[in-house]
């Protein structure tokens, strides 16, 4: 470790004794104490001049007058406006007002699904939870799939059709897409084409397919702007034929990702996260797996692993294939840039004493040479059927999707298209920039649109048609394995919207019939069950079909696989394209909890960036949130630089899915449109890319300013062996005072007492706990002028750190929620008693009563209490108001608010159980944050009670409560992080 | 004798004295000569009248008792609502943490004992008092500037309107007048 | 000008200093007042509905028992407002054209709820439960008084925070045995003291206090 | 029979001890002293001077309005505040604006006690400035709440909802310092202006004027009587105010040090901050007092002497916040508490650092011209110095709360701070009232207190003489 390069650089060396042990440091700006740095520190923060000019806040003014009505409900001396009661006409069965109703389903995340359980409140559904059976989640969700219920309430939703703009009835449609597809049946619907995102519903596959029978000449494309398509390149080299992959961490000893973020991004990442974090952290932790992360930018999946090695895209090839040549994979030969050698051969031994408890991990974007090396290194170490399964694609229809838009998109430009049917999908933005899809498509005679947002695509075509969202309608997917669903519907259509299923069912027999008659005929044909009733019952219920994963296959590796790899040359600067781990493709800019969701490392929200390594940045003379023009094959876009640690030297990443124009109030103008520089035949980057200063600069809102733990001990971390060692390492670290090292007598928790423990081996930085706690707390978005004004909401946190060299630093995550204080700072500071202990040791906060001193702010030595400054709640959107959870009150303007451990849940079952007379038993109480975390990171529960999870693991020797100096006694408490590196290899340790 | 104020009966006998000196002499010697209802007027505290003219001062007594009562008050107010009232757990500290009741309870005291001692001075000079028979003399005007008076009531037993007429005129007052009551 | 003031200048001088501070302390006391007045609680105000719903018919009349209606009083915080299929049980043979049970039939007709005026409405920021009041021997009538007698519904009690309180700080005072939770016109046994605290031992009922018993 | 006025011709106007300046200038009677004072109010026109600052001070006022009405209709976040400076200016202005308030309490309370003659002259202005620093000081800390119009509830009253303040918090014991601070101040300043109404009375020359200022004075006659309850609720008043004046700030204190953050957390903040408040105080007393003697042609009874007075108080406090200081980073250092110490680190060279050594500069380095005698007595110079001391003084308490609260125990909520338009133009707005209130006081009440300035007339005791 370069020592003596990093000391200098951490500002408060000279003070602190703790900087001889750890370095710590943070943005890059702060490495330098060089004026230009200095000067950055400053302007990096937002003048609030403009804050009352912003967009929302124009808004806000017509928000007044209905904001002064909330407002008065939170006084004391005004009379409440009168409220009305709307019982049931004819109550519904099961429906008990003031009970939530839990409905299966799944949520398609790019097409792959997760199932989940949609909790519901008299009809609207206002938070997903993870469905425990389904293999894809176990109970834990993604952030997608936390989020998917916002874009079921998104005020941007496409709410009628419309052909050129002027609205038409369902009928005028119907007989307008009937009037231009009769024509064409006379050359067999030669001239009819259908446009879809991948499909992997069996019904909506057998829908098309039926819809070809019936149009022969007609033809069926997909396009996934982020899709597997080199995944199914790779596949066809090795095996000659597509096949699904996935993983079982669960028996993985080693793991070695090449590109991969299979922790937090991409299909199944929330049952890897799962089964790699049980594989870390289970049991006494003697038997640790080990990860190495080869890749070519800062992911949470490299923060985590033991030993990680920036390297640029291409550079990954050689590696994975030098190291595949080490593993002695038949029929190859190293690259011979004898790059690495220390990694090649340490990370090939400890592969090979692993061999069928191990598994080598490409990337989905990463190139299909490294996927068929993948597959031939899992191959050669016996990993197959083990560590790796194969089974037949998850698509209905598995094709070259690049090759076959090309086709359309030629076709187009030809003319031979009279009718073009797009169902979901997003070309016209994300389709690759050579295709020019957008001019294209005006050649073509009738377009139609069937999409959830009235889009760039949408607006481009001629008939648009609301697409229902997943939750209004019925459908059926599959998980990464697999297993299928039977999506149900949870609340009706909120706009005159239509599926795929049931517009391609109007053109098979009109006037076609409901979704939910096609999804259940096509299982009836499918399962052709006697007591299909039954099975269909059951079915729906679970949210899967039983035993639906596919099964695994045994491909064989080609003899000649290897001789179709070829040799990537670089030059210049490399660029690199990723999907957002958020925004995906870009189908989520508009739902405002993605779009300020603080991405996992930068923790930047509202923008993407151009990722630089520090010392490129240096090179080219840039800084963060300067301004620059990328030029990429004569393609140029103005994008903003965020200067990440741990990007490879000449390297460039930049995320798909931002810089949209027309998605929404929210996506429109957030970020930069990278799709302008993605060409068809470098999907996911080559090198070559021009970056030229442009002499001005953005500002880039980040929730997390300053990555240096300063050398204090916020963080405790031990490597296997030392905690090996010296078991007792956390008790020596920390400053816990003794408790009766106080004036005080204590108080005593002679009930419940709720306390939580977070596992920071656990945490992979996927953020999923943040936007559960968004969508179960009522918790407002504020917009990036207010981000950028240090005003961000988010009751939990994840803090990020970095530390050692800035060129492949080690990182940490620590998700930071309320700390329940025992001896809260905050509470004594409150003149109004807003803020104190409930009995059970709950730090509650009693918004009415808040008259916004702000004083318990900055008495909280966490900063984890957050204020309403302005009006930051939506008062107006009616859609908005329908996700709110009813049992967690609004917070206004002026009111201050923070993590109560999820108080409503634990209030509601402690009077459950109070009613049937018993205690509450363990785990029966789950913290938004807990229930939605795919690793199990985060337990709650009573810790008096010492045979509960929780207790039983404060007891443990990691556990140790942050700042403990300051004596605060928080119930929040953490078990320090182990990793376990390599002792063969010395880098990044 | 010069008449101050022609209408109504006689209210007192006012010496209009032009230095401090002669004030207190001759009031020193109205007293002597065992006048009970007489009263010096000044356009600043002139100590030496203090012994001279009667009075008794209850204002340091009643600021004490004030200030005792603020005190009491407050730490009495502080106490039941924490103890009694509605008791909180706050951050873990004791429902009686006495530390921190000091300061509103010197806040307190200070606050009755100063609104004691301003009511109480105000009060006992009998103010609001805008009509006053002293006023019907006009050259009074000057004893808020420069002059001083000595004013000797009718009412008092030893009035004599000759006799008191004399001994006022023994301190050779630039004037000596004739007070009426309307 | 010495005697410019008039000597009722005095009287009156005084007089507006006694104004000044009985106005301060009338404004206080009507303020006071006022937020305990029905004008601020509505207590004992009886709200205009779209139907003229008769508690005191069919509670005090017809001896129907409160569940019949508000059915999830016992297992969930909202103890309902039934729906109109309920009225319609009996309403479509009784009184079946009477025209002030119109609104009842048309909402029926139309599958339109009828819009009934909250009574009990409790801030947003507040959380009641009624099951758990319910289970743990609090009768109908404690807070909602005697709904038998009553031919529109009011409150019956102010809903202040303060009479909250003032139950949950000695629930023993107002505690009735289970079977008694919804019969109007119990009177409580002499010794409620004592009772009260068996009770309160027996059905396991906490003293709760804390903030966010009621505000979450 | 020869009047006071000749006689005070012969009698030689005797120095105090210990000093060659005199507290008062030039030939004195009572009939002129009263007459100086009283025309300034009803006599003689109203100087230019007083229209330029008083329109000035209005436009600054009618700001002020501006901002607080845009201020309650958006929210407080129209601030620069956030998480974490959660507090800026307001706090930094309420600060700053008690502080000030401090000198003329000291001035009129502390220093009566100690008999100093000389303060007969300032005291008046003094304490009105008390009043009205104290009134601007006062809105602050409502106007920064989320909710201005539930402020009351800061307050103990019987309420439908059983619930009190929390008295263990510094902010309520701020609300009852602060009011009760007002109230006394309001308090002894009238009281001691209610004689010299009387004189405002007596020589009216309207019918209107008689009876303002006959309204005003209660009645007053000047009786022996009077004068003894009058003195006796003085000194008692005095002796309540001088305690009350250091409590107010150590409780104002208190707000930072009962937080346990870094820079706050800190036993040595109530003398400091009670020093620097008296500091600003006589700063803001010089500040007002130079201008005005010139104006209203009063250099014959607020004299050099004052003048070089406050210098020396300004002096010594200057030197105890000096001491402060230093022995900040020493504790620190001492405890070898790492936040503490990187706080200390932070205010030297971190961000905010300018505030640090222009404090500094203000408050310790220029004022060391104090020592210098021409620096004391010369109004242009001292003024200067003054003014310096006060910005330096606002400077102190931002620099306090900001640096502490930027850069606290977790780098991770680490953040930067910058003002809003809004908190600039609050505070320029308040002291556009300050000067307003005080302009008027100017123009319609005796700023200097008559009765007072009489007792230091040589031949004010009987026999002649001056008492110390």
């Amino acid at each position: 470790m370069k020592t003596e390069q990093t000391r200098d650089l951490v500002p408060l060396e000279a003070l602190t004794d703790a900087a001889a042990r750890k370095r710590y440091w943070r943005s890059l700006e702060e490495l330098s104490d060089s004026p230009e740095f200095q000067e950055l520190l400053h302007t990096e923060f937002p003048p609030n001049a403009t804050e009352f000019l912003d967009e929302v806040s124009r808004r806000r003014f017509i928000q007044l007058a209905a904001a002064s009505f909330g407002l008065a409900g939170l006084t004391a001396c005004t009379r409440q406006p009168p409220e009305k009661i709307l019982p049931y006409v004819n109550p519904p069965e099961n429906a008990i007002p003031g009970h939530p109703l839990y409905f299966a389903t799944a949520v398609p995340v790019a097409g792959v699904a997760e199932g989940v359980l949609v909790e519901t409140h008299l009809g609207r559904p206002t938070k997903v939870e993870g469905n425990g059976e389904h293999p894809a989640s176990l109970g834990a969700t993604s952030v997608h799939s936390q989020a998917s219920v916002l874009d079921l309430y998104d005020p941007d939703r496409a709410k009628e059709i419309s052909h050129l703009g002027v609205w038409q009835s369902w009928e005028d449609f119907q007989l307008a897409l009937m009037q231009s597809l009769t024509p064409l049946r006379s050359g067999k619907g030669e001239r009819f084409r259908i446009l879809t995102d991948t499909v992997t519903s069996p019904s909506l596959g057998a829908q098309i397919q039926a819809v070809l029978a019936m149009f022969p000449g007609a033809k069926w494309y997909q396009y996934d702007p982020a899709g597997r398509h080199s995944a199914r390149a790779g596949a066809l080299t090795a095996f000659g034929r597509d096949v699904n992959t996935y993983y079982r961490f669960d028996k993985a000893d080693v793991v070695l990702a090449l590109d991969s973020d299979f922790l937090a991004c991409g299909p199944g990442s929330t049952r890897f996260a799962h089964d790699f974090a049980n594989r870390r952290a289970g049991g006494d932790r003697s038997n640790m797996n080990r990860l190495y992360s080869i890749e070519s930018s800062m992911t949470s999946t490299g923060g985590k692993a033991d030993h990680r090695l920036p390297l640029r895209y291409a550079e990954i090839e050689l590696f994975a294939r030098d190291l595949a040549a080490s593993l002695g994979v038949a029929g190859l030969t190293t690259s011979g840039s004898q790059n690495h050698p220390e990694w090649i051969s340490a990370v090939s031994r400890d592969l090979m004493a692993h061999r069928g408890a191990c598994v080598v991990v490409p990337g989905l974007h990463q190139s299909p040479a490294v996927h068929a090396l993948a597959h031939a290194m899992n191959s050669a170490l016996g990993n197959d059927g083990k560590t790796v399964i194969y089974t037949d694609p998850l698509e209905v229809q598995s094709t070259d999707q690049i090759a076959s838009l090309r086709e359309l998109v030629n076709d187009m430009d030809a003319g031979r298209v009279d009718v073009l049917l797009t169902l979901g999908g997003n070309p016209v933005y994300n389709a690759p920039q050579d295709f020019d899809f957008r001019a294209r498509l005006h050649k073509v005679k009738t377009t139609i649109r069937v999409g959830l947002h009235s889009d760039e695509t949408s607006v481009e075509c001629q008939w648009q048609v609301p697409e229902t969202h997943f939750m209004e309608d019925w459908g059926d997917t599959r998980a990464f394995d697999g297993t299928l669903t039977i999506q149900q519907p949870l609340i009706l259509p909120l706009y005159d919207s239509t599926s795929s299923l049931r517009l391609l069912d109007s053109i098979l027999n009109p006037p076609g019939r409901s979704s939910y008659e096609i999804v259940q005929n096509y299982w009836q044909k499918t399962n052709g069950a006697n007591n299909f009733e039954q099975w269909w019952r059951k079915s729906v219920h679970d949210g899967l079909i039983a035993d639906s994963a596919l099964p695994p296959l045994t491909p064989q590796l080609k003899t000649d696989w290897a001789q179709s790899l070829s040799s990537p040359g670089q030059q210049g600067i490399e660029l690199a394209f990723r999907p957002d781990p958020y925004l995906y493709d870009g189908r989520y800019a508009n739902n405002t909890w993605l779009q300020e969701l603080p991405q996992p490392m930068t923790k930047l929200t509202w923008d993407n960036a151009v990722h630089l390594s520090p010392a490129t940045a240096k090179q080219l003379n840039v800084g963060n949130q300067d301004r620059v023009e990328l030029n990429y094959r004569g393609n140029k876009v103005e994008a903003s630089i965020w200067i990440s640690p741990g990007q490879p030297e000449n390297s460039a990443t930049i995320h798909l899915g931002w810089g949209r124009w027309h998605s929404g109030r929210a996506g429109n103008g957030a970020g930069f449109n990278a799709y302008a520089l993605r060409p068809s035949d470098a999907l996911w980057g080559g090198s070559g890319l021009q970056i030229r200063r442009l002499d001005k600069d953005y500002p880039l809102a980040t929730t997390q300013l300053h990555q240096s733990m300063e050398g204090r001990d916020l963080i405790l971390s031990a490597t296997a062996a030392e905690y090996k060692n010296n078991p007792d390492f956390v008790s020596h670290e920390t400053k816990q005072p003794p408790k009766e090292l106080t004036l005080y007598p204590q108080w005593n928790y002679t009930g419940y007492a709720w306390g939580m423990s977070i596992d920071l081996t656990r945490c992979v930085n996927c953020s999923a706990c943040v936007v559960a706690c968004q969508a179960e707390n009522n918790i407002p978005v504020v917009g990036k002028e207010q981000v950028l004004a240090r005003r961000a909401m988010h009751w939990l946190r994840i803090d990020t750190y970095y530390e050692g060299d800035p060129a492949n630093p080690r990182a940490f995550y620590q998700p930071v929620p309320c700390m329940q204080c025992e001896n809260a700072p905050c509470e004594l500071v409150c003149p109004v008693q807003a803020t104190n202990h409930s009995s059970d040791g709950l730090n509650d906060m009693v918004y009415n009563r808040c008259v916004g001193t702000r004083y318990c702010s900055n008495n909280c030595p966490y900063k984890v209490r957050r204020f309403n400054f302005l009006l930051f709640q939506d008062w107006v959107t009616e859609q908005t108001k329908l996700q709110r959870n009813p049992d967690v009150t609004v917070r206004s303007r002026g009111v201050m608010e923070k993590c109560t451990y999820c108080v409503q849940r634990i209030r509601e079952a402690d009077i459950q159980s109070r009613v049937e007379d018993r205690f509450i038993r363990d785990g029966e109480v789950q913290t938004a944050c807990q229930q939605a975390c795919p690793t199990r990171a985060i337990v709650f529960g009573d810790i008096n009670n010492h045979d509960n999870e929780v207790a039983k693991l404060k007891s443990l020797n990691l556990n140790y409560a942050l700042l403990a100096e300051l004596n605060t006694r928080p119930r929040t408490t953490y078990l320090a992080e182990l990793r376990n590196p390599n002792p063969e290899l010395k880098s990044n340790a | 004798m010069r008449i101050g104020s022609s209408t109504g009966p006689l209210y007192a006998y006012a010496a209009e004295f032009d230095g401090p000196t002669k004030l207190v002499d001759a009031a020193r010697a109205v007293r002597e000569a065992g006048y009970k209802r007489f009263e010096a007027y000044s356009p600043y505290p002139v100590k030496e009248l203090d012994e001279i003219v009667p009075g008794w001062n209850p204002v340091p007594a009643l600021v004490l008792f004030a200030g005792i009562a603020g005190a009491g008050t407050a730490w009495i107010m502080q106490s039941w609502i924490a103890i009694v009232d509605f008791p909180i757990n706050v951050g873990g500290r004791p429902l009686y943490s006495w530390p921190a009741f000091v300061p509103i309870t010197f806040e307190l005291t200070v606050l009755f004992a100063s609104a004691a001692a301003f009511f109480g001075a105000l009060g006992l000079c009998g103010f609001p008092l805008l009509h006053h028979p002293v006023f019907n003399l006009k050259e009074f005007g000057r004893a808020s500037d420069d002059r001083f008076f000595l004013c000797i009531e009718a009412r008092d037993h030893k009035f004599n309107v000759r006799k008191t007429a004399e001994l006022l005129n023994e301190f050779e007052p630039l004037e000596l007048w004739e007070v009426g009551k309307d | 000008m010495p005697q410019f003031f008039s000597r009722t200048a005095n009287s009156l001088a005084r007089l507006s200093l006694l104004a000044v501070v009985l106005g301060i302390a009338l404004i206080a006391w009507l303020g006071a007042m006022i937020v305990r007045s029905p004008y601020e609680t509505l207590q004992d105000v009886p709200r205009r509905q779209p139907v003229p719903f008769s508690h005191e018919h069919h509670v005090g009349g017809l001896g129907i028992d409160c569940r019949y209606c508000h059915t999830t009083v016992e297992e969930s915080s909202f103890a309902n407002i039934p729906a109109t299929k309920v009225c319609m049980n009996c309403h479509s043979q009784m009184w079946a054209v009477a025209p002030i049970l119109e609104p009842v039939r048309e909402s029926y007709r139309s599958g339109k709820s009828i819009e009934w005026t909250r009574v009990h409405d409790l801030p947003q920021f507040v959380y009641f439960n009624h099951s758990i009041h319910v289970n743990k021997g609090i009768g109908c009538e404690t807070c909602h008084g005697r709904v038998d007698r009553m031919p529109l519904i009011w409150q019956a009690q102010d809903l202040t925070m303060s009479w909250c309180l003032n139950c949950h700080r000695d629930p023993g005072m107002f505690v009735r045995p289970k079977e008694k939770v919804f019969e109007m016109g119990y009177t409580p046994p002499a010794n409620q003291r004592e009772f009260g605290r068996k009770l309160v031992k027996e059905y396991h009922i906490q003293s709760l206090t804390s903030c966010s018993t009621c505000h979450r | 029979m020869t009047t006071v006025a000749e006689k005070q011709l012969q009698t030689p106007r005797r120095p105090e001890p210990g000093t060659s300046l005199p507290v008062i200038a030039g030939a004195e009677s009572f009939g002129t002293l009263t007459e100086q004072i009283t025309s300034v109010v009803l006599t003689r026109p109203t100087p230019p001077f007083w229209y330029y600052t008083f329109a000035v001070g209005m436009a600054a006022l009618i700001m002020f309005v501006v901002s607080v009405i845009y201020l309650l209709y958006r929210g407080v976040g129209v601030f620069g505040i956030e998480i974490p400076v959660a507090w800026s200016f307001a706090i930094t202005n309420f600060v700053w604006w008690i502080g000030i308030g401090h000198a003329g309490t000291l001035i009129s309370a502390i220093l009566l006690l100690l008999n100093q003659g000389w303060r007969n002259s300032i005291n008046r202005f003094a304490e009105a400035m008390t009043i009205f620093a104290v009134m601007c000081a006062g809105l602050f800390p409502l106007l920064h709440l989320g909710r201005p119009w539930l402020f009351y509830w800061l307050l103990p009253y019987p309420n439908t909802m059983h619930v009190q303040p929390q008295f263990r918090s510094p902010l309520v014991w701020d609300v009852f310092a602060v009011s009760t601070y007002a109230t006394v101040s309001l308090l002894f300043w009238y009281l001691g202006m209610v004689p010299d109404l009387a004189s405002l009375r007596d020589r009216a020359k309207n019918r209107f004027a008689y009876g303002f200022y006959g309204v005003l004075c209660l009645g007053w006659r000047g009786a022996s009587r009077h004068w003894r309850y009058h003195e006796t609720a003085s000194l008692l008043l005095a002796g309540l105010a001088t305690p009350l004046v250091l409590s107010v700030h150590t409780v104002v204190s208190f707000d930072f040090t009962i937080a346990i953050l870094p820079g706050w957390h800190s036993t040595i903040f109530p003398p400091y901050f009670v020093a620097g408040a008296i500091y600003s105080g006589f700063a803001m007393v010089l500040i007002l007092a130079i201008p005005l003697r010139k104006v209203y042609h009063l250099e014959n009874l607020v004299t050099e002497r004052h003048l070089n007075n406050c210098a020396k108080v300004m002096l010594a406090t200057g030197l105890i916040l000096a001491y402060t200081y230093a022995i900040e980073p020493f504790t620190s250092w001492y405890s070898g508490d790492t936040f503490e110490m990187a706080v200390v680190h932070n205010r030297a060279v971190g961000p905010h650092s300018w505030t640090f050594w222009v404090t500094l500069s203000c408050n310790v380095f220029i004022p060391q011209l104090l020592w210098f005698r021409k620096w004391r007595t010369d109004p242009k110079r001292l003024f200067l110095v003054s003014f310096v001391i006060l910005y330096g003084m606002w400077l102190e308490r931002y620099m306090i709360i900001i640096t502490s609260l930027h850069r606290d125990f977790l780098p991770s909520s680490w953040s930067n701070f910058i003002a809003s338009p809004w908190d600039v133009s609050v505070l320029v707005g308040s002291i556009g009232l300050f000067v307003v209130c005080f302009l008027l006081f100017v123009r319609f009440l005796p700023m200097i207190s008559i009765f007072e300035m009489r007792e230091l007339l040589p031949f004010s005791r009987p026999g002649g003489g001056v008492e110390k």
